[in-house]
């Protein structure tokens, strides 16, 4: 496997940056427009799947030699949802404003296609450390993504980030851009851009090779 | 001698992408007349700040996205115009521009600019403004010349539970947004428009004809619905917006019921008083269906012998 | 579609005039199907109607002198074709001397068995424009049958007057050429089409049809591309041509009234085609509709009318909907040369193509139904095969829809381009 | 009278008001994902109806009959993941024994299905927000055709912007979440519908 070789360090890269789960992978869309109407949630959001995919991850890679290939999808779901009941209860146990905040998302982790097509892709084919670097590299990718859309989504629909007023009392929130419409509109709007950034970073270094 | 080759035809007709925006910006003239008369000289801001924004958006995107430069199409004129007439008059300069820049940047020029938006640019510019600011953009001001030395203040529209009389909904004596109080002005600008044969008569004739219907089967005054809100502009100027109705007469007909139907249960059952927005914004939606599924009968197929060639 | 009927004022009124030019140039491919060969040299003196290029293949059409004099060449010329095309040219002696001729005499008493081949020795092809081998027209296929003769007086097109004035100034010889052709083919019901805004024309040929049996004039309604073989047929019998098929599988059979009134002159008079009308029009000094022998150039035709009256910026061949660009005007008319225009350098300017807006104007002037603006999107990204989908093959490649188009887009220049890669394909497909 | 007035209401709410897609945002991925073409989308849209109907049949037996008397209710997530992923199991198995032709025109859809979170969603839905068995169903099937119209109308735009010239970055989906986005906007029209 070729991805033996890799260093930690670039497992964690690869699921900050170059496979962003939400840039660049375009998975979760869901929890992405539901959790980003402000910073807070979608820092919550981010920390609850990744608390899902580091544990899920683990155990996956643990089980991986156990686990018949035919029951490996069920069996995958299974250890991802204990990983959700467990988060769902704590949460709602310790932070329950911001449990009824995400509502039903939370329980929705279980179908997160992010954590699934880690669980298949990486954990099941890689050690433990590895699968959980990959973990907390894809949860921090995500996280960060979502968290950043947050406060521009906040910003925009309430004039705060995280909570905070930043604007000046004269402006008038954006209120589109806290609902769904808005939702898709901004993730749309960041793909595009973060596109084509990414782009234009590839032309100059195919640039420099020439 | 060098003569050019091509290929047939070797005539055109007159007409032009650009001659069709300007005869739809000719017919709105009575309106915006109507509107500055009714509303005064911030209505008049409001569309040379609509229109500027437009243009300059329009120019300043293509620019950047390095496409053709295609200002001098006028249609960004059009949608600014017509996105400003859907203003109340006390809106603030900077909810036109937003308005006219999401029009023109994220519903038009995003999607490959002129021809390519699958949602009218001005409309669905004003169902984001009345979602984000719904209380400004609801504060309609009464008409200032009918209640001479008062103050503009804002004031229920019809829609809204204002009574009025046919006549006042008729001549635009009542609060709404800058250019769909004065329907004579925009029948006038209905009559330009079929004269010049920019639109059919289609849709227009359609769309008030369900909405009269559809109200009047709910329970609405039928009279009332079509002389009151944005419908008679709407099915004027919006709905005939050529990039986002269907292309057939069939299909037109089909669009415009159903705009006039969304009309009606929208004021009868939804929150919003007034629907022509959406109504129109949902057909948008429908119309590559119809243009898929309602297509003329190619000559020579059909009636039992499809496709045998 | 409205507007189509442009140009045609300045010749409308005037009277056919004669004109023979000193030299012709006569091509051996003027028709549909195979060149002819030609049979002449350089040098020979040649008798007007004297057969100087023999049918080649099935769709061969025999070619006669259209003067009488010397053969100064036999060699290709230049031609709209891509490559050079074979023409006999002919100094003219003016004494106009004919062959010996062969005249069947009466329409209504010959024997109907000897029409079709008159026709096939007149070297007749269709004179609206395609030039389809006449003679091959009026011999039904095996099983086929015809019931109805349409004749073609419709000239839907811009500009062309000439079959205007043909049917107001020799109304009879078109009807006799019509019973002719319903003779041979043994068809009880003949049609004479004419769109209402020629009255002159539905009067002349309503006092001709007098006492003619099985003959009848349909007025129609004012509308291009109403001349359209496909369009005419629905018009008149109310039948479709099915998709791919010829008229005949309908039953009926169309032909222009100049082919009519050609196989007058070669069933009576025993005359092949020499000569036809042409309207001469657009940026000339004195348009005017002009009886021309085959083969005369553009240049002796326009003098003929006062030359230019602008500098020219384009010559057309045929109307302005449907004509052919000449490549200069050295080059010579055919036998489906209905009209020569000229139009000036402003009107000839190539223009921008724009991005479609949607306004459903090509959808709605499409006489055969088809979705213009969706097949040219497909042209456009060269997916032919998406285009043949959406029955690209069925296009007529009339016009309308550019011609309506507001954003300019070259709609049936890509049609054309398109129908003729699927040709390629299909050609490839057949070898293979 | 006024009951059956009410259920209709519910029903026109949960395609249009609280359709699935643009107001509760559930479903994104296929909605997006499985768009390109009327005709999988329509085939798309059916098989969730269909599962989605089912599904929420199944898990408000599986909640109400089971997990609420063993006092259980902790375990919803994981039962009703469970009960999906075997209903659409035996779905599949079912629709090939049954009707092949079904099958044909379904049957790629559904192992999609198991990971599309409206079906969860729904059912999750159903419980919180205490529906009984009549408009528990009622949310899963009404629910899924509101889906159904939503991808199918999606799949139309798309269809006719495989013509326009978007620009290259956008191209995919980000010009998907910025339809669905505009779409969004002009089904905001049915608020209050009900």
């Amino acid at each position: 496997m070729a991805d033996n070789n890799r260093s930690i360090g670039s497992v964690f890269l690869d699921g900050v940056i170059t496979e962003n789960p939400t840039f660049r992978l375009v998975l979760g869309i869901c929890p992405t427009i539901a959790t980003t109407t402000s910073a807070i949630n979608g820092l919550g959001m981010g920390a609850a799947a990744t608390f899902v995919l580091i544990g899920s991850n683990a155990v996956i890679s643990l089980l991986r030699n156990f686990i018949p290939d035919k029951v490996r999808i069920p069996a995958f779901v299974v250890v991802i949802c204990t990983f959700v009941t467990m988060v769902q209860l704590l949460m709602q146990a310790f932070v329950p404003s911001l449990y009824d905040a995400l509502g039903m998302f939370i329980p929705l982790i279980v179908v997160n296609c992010i954590i699934l097509a880690r669980a298949e892709a990486f954990a099941s084919k890689n050690g433990v450390l590895p699968s959980i670097v990959d973990g907390l590299g894809m949860g921090v990718g995500f996280t960060g993504a979502i968290t950043l859309m947050g406060c521009v989504r906040e910003l925009i629909s309430s004039g705060s980030i995280f909570g905070l007023n930043v604007l000046s009392a004269g402006y008038q929130p954006m209120l589109l851009i806290g609902m769904a419409a808005g939702g898709f509109m901004v993730f749309g709007l960041s793909l595009g851009a973060f596109n084509l950034i990414v782009n234009r970073v590839e032309k100059k270094k195919g640039g420099v090779k020439a | 001698m060098r003569l050019r080759l091509s290929t047939l035809p070797h005539i055109r007709s007159g007409e032009t992408t650009t001659t069709l925006m300007l005869n739809v910006l000719i017919a709105l003239v009575p309106c915006v007349i109507a509107g500055i008369y009714n509303f005064g000289w911030n209505a008049a801001m409001l569309m040379a700040v609509c229109m500027g924004t437009a243009i300059l958006s329009e120019y300043l995107f293509q620019l950047i996205a390095r496409r053709p430069v295609r200002v001098g199409d006028l249609s960004a004129l059009v949608t600014g115009l017509i996105l400003a007439l859907n203003l109340p008059s006390s809106a603030p300069w900077w909810m036109a521009v937003v308005g006219s820049a999401f029009a023109i940047v994220i519903v038009k020029e995003l999607f490959g600019g002129i021809g390519s938006n699958f949602m009218n640019p001005a409309l669905t510019a004003r169902a984001v403004l009345l979602a984000s600011w719904p209380v400004m953009m609801t504060a309609y001001v009464s008409p200032t010349y009918w209640q001479q030395g008062v103050d503009a203040v804002s004031s229920a529209t019809p829609l809204g539970g204002l009574s009025a009389s046919y006549l006042d909904l008729f001549l635009g004596r009542i609060p709404g947004s800058i250019g769909e109080v004065s329907k004579v002005m925009i029948l006038v600008g209905l009559v330009y428009l079929i004269i010049s044969r920019t639109i059919t008569w289609h849709i227009p004739v359609c769309m008030v004809g369900s909405a009269f219907l559809f109200s009047w089967i709910f329970g609405a005054d039928p009279v009332a619905a079509i002389l009151s809100g944005g419908l008679l502009f709407g099915a004027v100027f919006m709905a005939t917006d050529y990039t986002t109705c269907p292309m057939t007469f069939k299909g037109q007909v089909m669009y415009a019921a159903g705009c006039g139907l969304i009309v009606a249960v929208i004021r009868a059952f939804g929150s919003y008083p007034e629907g022509v927005t959406y109504a129109i914004l949902l057909m948008n939606i429908v119309t590559p269906l119809i243009d898929k599924y309602v297509r003329h009968r190619v000559y020579g197929h059909g009636k039992g012998e499809k496709h045998n060639g | 579609m409205r507007g189509a009927h442009e140009g045609k004022i300045p010749t409308r009124n005037q009277p056919i005039r004669d004109f023979v030019s000193d030299r012709v140039a006569i091509l051996m491919g003027m028709h549909l199907g195979a060149p002819s060969k030609p049979c002449v040299a350089k040098g020979d003196r040649v008798l007007m109607g004297q057969l100087i290029g023999e049918p080649v293949g099935p769709l061969g059409v025999a070619v006669h002198a259209s003067v009488s004099g010397n053969v100064t060449a036999v060699e290709p010329i230049p031609y709209m074709t891509a490559e050079p095309m074979m023409c006999v040219s002919i100094r003219n002696d003016f004494k106009d001397e004919w062959v010996e001729l062969n005249p069947l005499g009466n329409v209504e008493t010959c024997d109907p068995a000897l029409i079709v081949p008159a026709i096939k020795e007149a070297g007749i092809c269709g004179m609206g424009g395609a030039a389809f081998p006449t003679h091959v027209k009026l011999t039904c296929r095996e099983g086929a049958t015809c019931d109805t003769i349409i004749l073609n007086g419709v000239e839907c097109d811009t500009h062309l007057t000439a079959d205007h004035r043909l049917m107001l100034e020799e109304p009879a010889r078109i009807v006799d050429g019509l019973r002719a052709a319903m003779r041979a083919l043994d068809v009880k019901r003949g049609v004479i089409a004419i769109e209402d805004n020629k009255p002159e024309a539905i009067e002349a040929m309503s006092k001709a049809i007098e006492g003619r049996i099985g003959v009848e004039v349909a007025v129609l309604k004012t509308k291009y591309p109403q001349g359209c073989e496909k369009q005419l047929i629905k018009s008149i019998t109310g039948r479709e041509v099915p998709s791919g098929k010829l008229p005949v599988d309908v039953h009926t059979i169309m032909l222009n009234v100049a082919t009519a009134h050609a196989i007058a002159d070669a069933v009576i008079d025993g005359k092949p085609l020499v000569e036809r009308i042409t309207t001469v029009t657009g940026c000339v000094l004195e348009p005017g509709n002009l009886r021309m022998r085959v083969g005369t150039y553009l240049c002796d035709a326009i003098g003929e009318c006062g030359g230019y009256s602008e500098y020219p910026g384009k010559i057309v061949c045929g109307g302005g909907m449907t004509g052919t660009c000449a490549p200069n005007h050295d080059v010579p008319t055919t036998k489906a040369t209905n009209g020569i225009v000229v139009f000036n350098k402003p009107d000839s300017r190539s223009v921008e193509e724009g991005p479609c807006i949607r306004c459903g104007r090509c959808v709605e002037a499409c006489p055969m139904g088809l979705n213009p603006y969706l097949i040219k999107h497909h042209c456009d990204m060269a997916k032919w095969d998406e285009a043949k989908k959406l029955n690209l093959l069925d296009c007529t490649l009339c016009g309308c829809c550019s011609y309506a188009c507001p954003a300019r887009r070259w709609l049936t220049a890509s049609f054309k381009v398109a129908k003729a890669n699927l040709a390629i394909a299909a050609e490839r497909g057949k070898a293979q | 009278m006024n009951e059956i007035l009410r259920i209709l209401l519910f029903m026109v709410s949960c395609v249009l008001s609280h359709n699935f897609i643009f107001s509760r945002f559930l479903g994104c991925c296929p909605f997006l994902g499985v768009s390109n073409k009327v005709g999988t989308a329509a085939g798309m849209g059916l098989a969730v109806t269909f599962v989605m109907g089912l599904a929420s049949l199944f898990t408000y037996v599986v909640y109400h009959f089971i997990l609420v008397p063993l006092q259980l209710t902790y375990l919803d997530t994981i039962s009703f993941i469970l009960v999906i992923a075997a209903l659409v199991q035996f779905v599949e198995t079912f629709l090939k024994k049954s009707s092949p032709s079904l099958y044909n025109a379904l049957g790629i859809y559904l192992p999609l299905i198991t990971t599309n979170c409206a079906v969860l969603g729904v059912a999750v839905l159903n419980v919180s927000e205490g529906y009984n068995l009549l408009y528990s169903v009622l949310n899963g099937v009404f629910g899924a055709l509101g889906f159904l119209l939503a991808i199918v109308l999606m799949a139309g735009v798309r269809e006719r912007l495989e013509l326009a010239d978007i620009p290259k970055c956008l191209r995919g989906f980000p010009i998907g979440l910025i339809i669905a986005g505009l779409m969004s906007v002009a089904f905001m029209g049915f608020l209050g519908l009900a």
